[in-house]
């Protein structure tokens, strides 16, 4: 008899992953689960497990990771690879996924977590307006700009703004700086080496900082945070809006002023350049601490299947981690838009993919919450953004 | 008056009498004051001063969990690093500004209440609520709640300004606003602690001194500066203490209304330590952090255990 | 202390200005609360509307069913308010017991203790996070009360003990003398005669506790992650999303967290009559 | 300038009333106690000149001023409390001197004024000490030590020697007698030891529950007291009452004997033939046997003072109690003899205790 | 059982000697008063036999026990504060109760002994109120009932009259003495009321500067005081003291005038020829001029009491005060021709100040 006590984060249903957990039970007569949550954000439950890794607790197994933490805990030698028990299988085991999950659990080689379930950016868009207006949705940011222009200028509504994203100094803040900066091919760490481009960057801080200056977002961008984003499109005060999946739902739900009126697409290009999602989603770590860690992998396997995925997909809407599943026809039939949803999770990509990630993240997002208060111009700050960055990055 | 059967019934046990241990209810002054303290001193050991002895240790460690390098003694490295770090410098300055921004702003708000809430009110349930609602409002929320009032577009504040035909800031988007803000609140919030000390103290004041001073001459003001002041000070001294203490530690107003931004520039050095052990894992670092941070909060408090003293 | 004096009414006269100050005293203290109450009754889409409403336009209680069902609030009150009042008792218990060596009986090196007892508060228990945490769990404390009323007790003993030293300086030596005449040793003369005259103090420090424990999230957010024993404040954190923060139902559940407490104080101050040391002694 | 006059003053304290409608005028330079016993409301009074306590009715004037409404520090009064009420955080020196300082007074000038005062009640030693460090006697001089040296308008003593020892009280005493006589400041002092009363004052004022019972020099108040509270109340020992019945000329007790009355007191006795009376007589007015007319009793308690004894013995149901020699010791008892000067014995009328003189 | 006795009690504050070595043997049953100037060290001495100050040096007894380091719940004592010490939050009940209650005492019991002390006290209206509501003489009978409730071994009081009136003081003071009459319990009491410690001592314990300077029967101190200080501080108004020089059996002052010594005196001071002594008269052992050897001098204040009238007059450099006949009124700057028995003079040496006699 196995007990193996699962950290699920509170936040993505954990009455439904309570479900595989019993079609796991169901087949493993040998295998109890309990589940265990603390905190309902990304950051409480980084808080609470680091608490308690750090503490080495071995009453902990199997937890779930935010897309941006698995190398960090590899490097801090808090869970174990699968490198082994995947055997020499593992790089065709990963190929399954979507590439960005594949990058996004290895480090070094060693594949350090599986992917639980996908996410990634969106361009949501107010369908109703641009028909009014006779404009297709933009492929890139000029067109976005220009669109949003047009549409608010004559709409009249003061309220009425063009574009909504993140410039508050939180983790999508991070996804601001890089969408630009991805979409014109520059990558921030390549082969765990830093890899910065300052003119890119300074470009993507200006196309930002220039909207606001535009009029085309709203001057007290630096105060708004993911959720802000997705309650002014919901209110009918935003044209475009650059937000994740789960916004979604919720522009569907019986509160929303734009029920029926959004449209979703990927989010624009920079001129000339490659349209860019960031990735989200969230992946399966087994403890190192843990006793029981072979049985723990394997039912770690066992929830990053396709079953599972296709099991959550209709069932909490998370979308799969698995290109073939959004076009499955149960997945269809239960959440239609995720048709729409693949193309843009298939432009997606990882955040850096390193140990010190949450550094990096800290000098991004502070970096480009100055600049869009208008603290730093978009020069000083991809000057000093450099120079943090390559104290971290060496 | 008294029958010989009613003068036995208090009498004291004699001393062949005496039950062995009620020498326990008894012991010396010396073994009463350990007795008394003990249970504090244990708790503090298990709770405190344990785990400080390891916060120490570890600051002289090179521990960063991130770093995949395991850990080694590292001497004063991670101290040296401190001076370098302009990250540290900005923080613990901005850590001293609101020490001396909000402490003093808090008791002479704090003082102001509790003056107020002194007064002979016919209800006075109110007004002792509204002095302590503040306080009882969790310290998360309440960063939450008046990040929410000082928004530009949804908050409060700027809706009264507009409403006054002033047009409001964006506060967040300035260093100095954001820093005013975040003040304002801490003083709004801690405010109620100080008032709740020197409220209690100002009910220890027999009005007979009052009398004397009125007698004596004394107004309104001289009566607050020459009894009131003076009889406050223990109450106020010892608000300040912890009132610094707090403010040294000053944490999660600052996180939850502005992140530390725009930039790092309403970052605390409490923030900072956070950010190193938490997010970034580095410990060594951060326990060195903290060290300093202890040092600090120990030199403040030296200073006015010093005060106290000198006038006692 | 209860009747009005001329030289009280020349101090801050008159009843309007009274009432006036009553007035600022309650906007300064209640206004965020009320805030919250009136969020708590609207719906999401009000509190986007520009400019911004103050009062409802339609009060709705659904975010009071809300945070009654999507989490067990009534679960989380429980526990929250028992952890407090535990650790209010033992912090009063153990700070009075201090309290009374520091600030009756002769001993060497007494401004050294009390320096020592403020200076371990000045260690911010952020940083001891893990520590403790091991501590709890080489204890088996790990999701008990006790594994957040030993630490709660910890964070309020130091400006307890002070508080109570100063009230017990306040009181005549002679009462507790003569309690002691009176058949009472040096404890019981301290529990009968020297805490109920300190009531004021003690009522001040046990708020003081109490709310210290009410509010602290982080430690309760580690030590007990068994839902069964969540408190409040971290219980509230339950209805937010990864990203969304729903206002009104957070605001209703904090309505709630907050009744308690004010019901507490309004008790506790009608019992607390000020000026309770005044009349016992000549001087 | 600084007379002081009560028109129907009042207080009470919700429905209780403490002080019923006093009526007194105090001349300036006036030196006048205020007697009476235990709870009767001198205290109160007194507060509300001074503006301490609110006035319920009636009014007060100092001077030609109404000061009802008036805050303490404008009345120009110096009080000592009869709690002290010492500022606890400041010296002696801090205490005696922060009432000059209020009122702008240059330190050079102070210094001197606190010196000499505290030179005269002896607690020049303590001028730097706190007020914790005092024993109850020290204390109370130094708050008679802040009163002394504001030299206000009119002082308010509320039993300032009553922790003193006997030999400094007197001393304190003729330092008051002086001083008054000296700055002739009105002077309203509240005390309940009798020698106080009668060698200090220009005029006492016996208060009985809350109402003023006579108004009288010492002298008035001693050898022609208005009522049986006030001759029981002025003279230590007490005067002595016993009941007895106007019958012919004389009065009659129960038991068979009696006191003649003298021709003046005869007089005013006409008419009332048959009457119960309450006769008083004091203490030291009874003579040896033989010297005036005799009375007789048991002899219960006898209380040797040194200077003289008293003798309680027992006569009819009343106790009564004789001021004697020293060397006269009878023991408890005897059966004791003594006289009665008939000119020396008050009348009151049994049932108005009033006097009938 | 109930003796009580201090050998050597030494009590210092720090490097401050209080109390300096004090032998005393009180017996059974027997009534002590205490007296001294302010600040001599009388509450001390009583609080370290209440064991509320430790003691710093010698032993105190009570019976047999040596309860240098006893508790003061086991010394079975009561004491009435001079600061009364009334617990605030109590009512005058509770306050009375609290004592018995703490012993275990059924509450059937409690009641009727309360009820019994409050109303020989006059308090029992006022059992519910709570201290603060009660005026200073109030709440010091509520301390004296709580005392008495008790019934202990040894009663201690410091100085629990001093804010009573007058007659009230007289009344209690008879009650003090009935009571301890009734129970003869030990009683220590301190005072500094002359007409307490003569009425109601036993024996009377002089303190000065923490040392005992006589100890004696209320006579004896009275009649014959071992010292200057002695005879100064007792009897009120106080002994009158001239300094003068013995000269062929006659004391001489300065300016001419004499007294004769009597034979028995003059026998004690043979050998002293030439020596300075002082002359000690009491106020009352003066007699009319021309029946004992006579003074001269010049009015200076005269007080009428009532009873009688004080006469402060210039004799030499010293000023002497005679008790006179009330009828007596000198005005001031009169000469007074007055006489002295010299068989009622104190001789003191005028270095030592130790009596002569
Ligand atoms: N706040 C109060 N509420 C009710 N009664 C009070 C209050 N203060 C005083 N009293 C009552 O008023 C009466 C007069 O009190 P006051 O202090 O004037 O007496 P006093 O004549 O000075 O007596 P003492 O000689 O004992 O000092 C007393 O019976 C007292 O109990
Ligand atoms: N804690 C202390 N530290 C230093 N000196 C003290 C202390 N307590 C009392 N004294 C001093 O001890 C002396 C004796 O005090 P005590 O109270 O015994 O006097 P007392 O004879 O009762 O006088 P009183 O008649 O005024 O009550 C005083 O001079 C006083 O100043
Ligand atoms: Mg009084
Ligand atoms: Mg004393």
């Amino acid at each position: 008899q196995t007990n193996l006590r699962v950290f699920v984060s509170s936040q993505h249903r954990p009455d439904v992953w309570r479900k595989a957990f019993d079609m796991y039970e169901a087949k493993n007569a040998n295998v109890k689960v309990t589940i265990e949550t603390g905190g309902n954000t990304s950051e409480q439950q980084a808080q609470y497990l680091n608490t308690v890794m750090t503490a080495k607790d071995t009453s902990l197994d199997v937890m779930i990771l935010d897309v941006i933490r698995p190398a960090q805990y590899a490097a801090a030698g808090w869970t174990v690879p699968f490198n082994e028990v995947l055997g020499n299988d593992a790089a065709n085991y990963m190929k399954r996924y979507l590439p960005a999950y594949a990058e996004a659990n290895t480090v070094d080689g060693k594949i350090v977590a599986l992917p639980a379930f996908a996410d990634a950016m969106f361009l949501y868009y107010r369908k109703d307006l641009l028909e009014k207006h006779g404009i297709q949705p933009p492929q890139t940011w000029d067109q976005l700009a220009a669109a949003a222009k047009k549409i608010t200028e004559a709409e009249k509504d003061p309220n009425l703004q063009g574009l909504s994203f993140q410039g508050r100094a939180i983790e999508g803040a991070v996804c601001t700086f890089l969408l630009p900066y991805w979409s014109m091919g520059k990558q921030l760490v390549s082969d765990g080496k830093l890899s910065f481009d300052k003119e890119t960057a300074v470009k993507s801080l200006k196309l930002w900082k220039d909207f606001v200056d535009q009029g085309v977002a709203k001057k007290n961008i630096a105060e708004v945070a993911t959720d802000d984003t997705r309650k002014e499109f919901q209110a009918g005060n935003v044209v475009f809006a650059v937000n994740w999946s789960y916004a979604w739902g919720q522009f569907q739900g019986a509160e929303s002023a734009v029920k029926d009126k959004v449209g979703v697409v990927k989010l624009p290009a920079v001129q000339g350049g490659q349209s860019a999602s960031c990735l989200g989603g969230w992946e399966w770590g087994v403890s190192a601490y843990s006793n029981n860690k072979t049985e723990a992998q394997k039912f770690v396997q066992f929830l990053s299947s396709p079953e599972v995925s296709e099991f959550m997909a209709i069932n909490a809407a998370l979308l799969p981690q698995f290109p073939e599943v959004y076009t499955d026809a149960d997945v269809t039939k239960a959440v239609p838009w995720f048709a729409s949803a693949r193309p843009v999770v298939e432009t997606a990509k990882a955040r850096p993919v390193t140990p010190r990630y949450n550094e990096v993240s800290e000098i991004i997002r502070t970096t480009v919450n100055a600049v869009l208060a208008g603290q730093q111009t978009p020069e000083e700050g991809a000057t000093q953004m450099e120079g943090r960055l390559r104290r971290v990055l060496r | 008056m008294a029958t010989a059967s009613e003068t036995t019934l208090v009498r004291a046990p004699s001393e062949s009498g005496t039950k062995w241990w009620t020498r326990f209810l008894d012991p010396s002054e010396r073994t009463l004051a350990v007795l008394l303290l003990m249970p504090a001193a244990l708790l503090l050991t298990l709770i405190i001063v344990y785990p400080v002895c390891r916060l120490i240790w570890t600051s002289f460690q090179n521990l960063s969990l991130t770093s995949g390098v395991p850990a080694s003694f590292a001497g004063l490295e991670n101290y040296a690093l401190m001076l370098e770090d302009p990250v540290f410098w900005e923080t613990t300055w901005n850590t001293v500004l609101i020490t001396l921004i909000t402490v003093p702003g808090a008791l002479l708000v704090g003082l102001g209440l509790a003056l107020m809430a002194n007064l002979p009110f016919n209800v006075k349930w109110p007004v002792r609520l509204s002095l302590l609602i503040p306080w009882a409002l969790p310290l998360s929320f309440a960063g939450l709640i008046f990040a929410w009032f000082f928004h530009s577009e949804y908050g409060v504040v700027n809706d009264v300004l507009r409403r006054l035909g002033i047009e409001g800031v964006i506060w967040f988007n300035s260093a100095n606003w954001a820093f005013a803000a975040i003040c304002l609140t801490i003083i709004w919030k801690t405010s109620s602690f100080m008032a709740l000390i020197i409220l209690a103290g100002l009910q220890t004041i027999p009005r007979s001194l009052y009398e004397a001073a009125e007698v004596d001459g004394a107004g309104r003001f001289r009566q607050f500066f020459e009894i009131t002041l003076p009889l406050l000070k223990p109450s106020i001294v010892v608000a300040l203490i912890f009132r610094t203490i707090t403010a040294l530690q000053t944490f999660d107003i600052p996180y939850t209304m502005t992140r530390g931004g725009p930039g790092t520039s309403t970052a605390t050095l409490a923030m900072y330590i956070h950010q190193n052990t938490v997010d970034f894992l580095d410990l060594g670092y951060g326990s060195a952090l903290a060290v300093v941070m202890f040092a600090l909060s120990m030199g403040v408090t030296a200073v006015y255990l010093r005060m106290i003293r000198a006038k006692g | 202390m209860s009747h009005d004096t001329p030289a009280n009414q020349s101090i801050l006269s008159g009843k309007p200005l009274r009432i006036l100050i009553g007035f600022i005293l309650v906007v300064n203290g209640m206004f965020p609360a009320l805030w919250i109450l009136f969020t708590s009754l609207k719906t999401e889409a009000e509190l986007t509307v520009k400019p911004i409403t103050w009062l409802p336009h339609a009060p709705t209680i659904a975010n009071y069913l809300r945070a009654f069902t999507d989490q067990p609030l009534l679960l989380f009150l429980f526990n929250s308010f028992m952890v407090a009042i535990l650790s209010t008792a033992l912090t009063l218990f153990i700070s009075v017991l201090a309290a009374y060596a520091l600030a009756r009986l002769q001993i060497r090196g007494r401004d050294l203790i009390l320096s020592a007892i403020i200076a371990v508060s000045t260690f911010p228990l952020v940083t001891l996070l893990v520590p403790l945490f091991e501590i709890m769990r080489a204890l088996g404390l790990l999701n008990t009360w006790v594994a957040l009323i030993l630490p709660y007790t910890v964070l309020s003993l130091p400006v307890c003990t002070l508080i109570l030293v100063s009230f017990f300086e306040g009181i005549p030596r002679d009462l507790e003398n003569s309690a002691m005449i009176d058949g009472c040793t040096r404890i019981g003369a301290l529990f009968k005669v020297v805490v109920p005259l300190s009531a004021p103090g003690v009522f001040t420090a046990g708020i003081l506790a109490f709310v210290n424990a009410w509010d602290e999230f982080l430690l309760a957010l580690s030590f007990n992650s068994n839902p069964m024993l969540r408190t409040l404040p971290v219980g509230i954190t339950l209805y937010q999303g990864e990203f969304a923060f729903p206002w009104p139902v957070i605001s209703a559940a904090l309505v709630v967290g907050i009744v308690p407490v004010a019901v507490l104080i309004v008790i506790f101050q009608e019992r607390v009559v000020s000026g309770l040391t005044s009349g016992g002694i000549k001087g | 300038m600084s007379s002081v006059s009560f028109r129907k003053l009042e207080k009470s304290y919700g429905a209780l009333r403490i002080v019923k409608g006093i009526d007194l005028e105090i001349e300036d330079r006036e030196f006048v106690v205020l007697v009476g016993p235990s709870g009767c409301g001198k205290s109160t009074t007194l507060r509300m000149l001074a503006g301490l306590e609110s006035i319920s009715g009636g009014e007060i004037r100092i001077g030609e001023r109404v000061v009802n409404k008036l805050p303490p520090r404008e009345r120009d009064i110096a009080m000592v409390f009869q709690d002290y009420a010492l500022y606890p955080h400041k010296t002696v020196y801090e205490n005696m001197a922060f009432s000059l300082k209020v009122r702008g007074i240059p330190a050079a000038e102070i210094k001197p004024r606190i010196a000499q005062a505290a030179e005269m009640l002896g607690i020049s030693q303590l001028l730097d000490r706190k007020p914790s460090q005092l024993s109850g006697g020290q204390r109370q001089r130094v708050a008679m030590g802040r009163a002394i040296v504001r030299r206000p308008q009119v002082f308010l003593f509320d039993e300032p020697l009553s922790n003193l020892d006997a030999k400094l009280r007197g001393q304190v005493r003729t330092e008051i007698k002086r001083l008054h006589q000296a700055i002739g400041t009105t002077i309203i002092y509240v005390t309940h030891d009798q020698v106080e009363a009668m060698t200090l004052a220009d005029r006492i004022v016996i208060l009985k529950g809350g109402e003023i019972e006579q108004v009288g020099t010492p002298d008035e108040v001693y050898n022609n007291p208005a009522s049986v509270f006030v001759g029981g109340f002025i003279g230590s020992p007490a005067m002595n009452f016993a009941k007895g019945t106007i019958r012919g000329g004389r009065v009659a007790f129960d038991g068979g004997s009696h006191i003649p009355l003298t021709a003046k007191a005869a007089g005013k006795a006409q008419g009332l033939e048959g009457r119960e009376v309450v006769v008083g007589i004091r203490p030291e007015h009874f003579v040896p046997a033989g010297e005036g007319h005799g009375l007789s009793g048991r002899v219960q308690v006898v209380e040797p003072l040194g200077s003289d004894t008293l003798i309680h013995f027992a006569f009819g149901s009343a106790t009564l109690t004789a001021r004697v020699a020293p060397e006269l010791r009878p023991h408890p008892g005897e059966t004791l003899s003594i006289g009665v000067d008939p000119s020396r014995i008050h009348l009151f009328d049994a049932a108005t205790e009033r006097s009938l003189a």
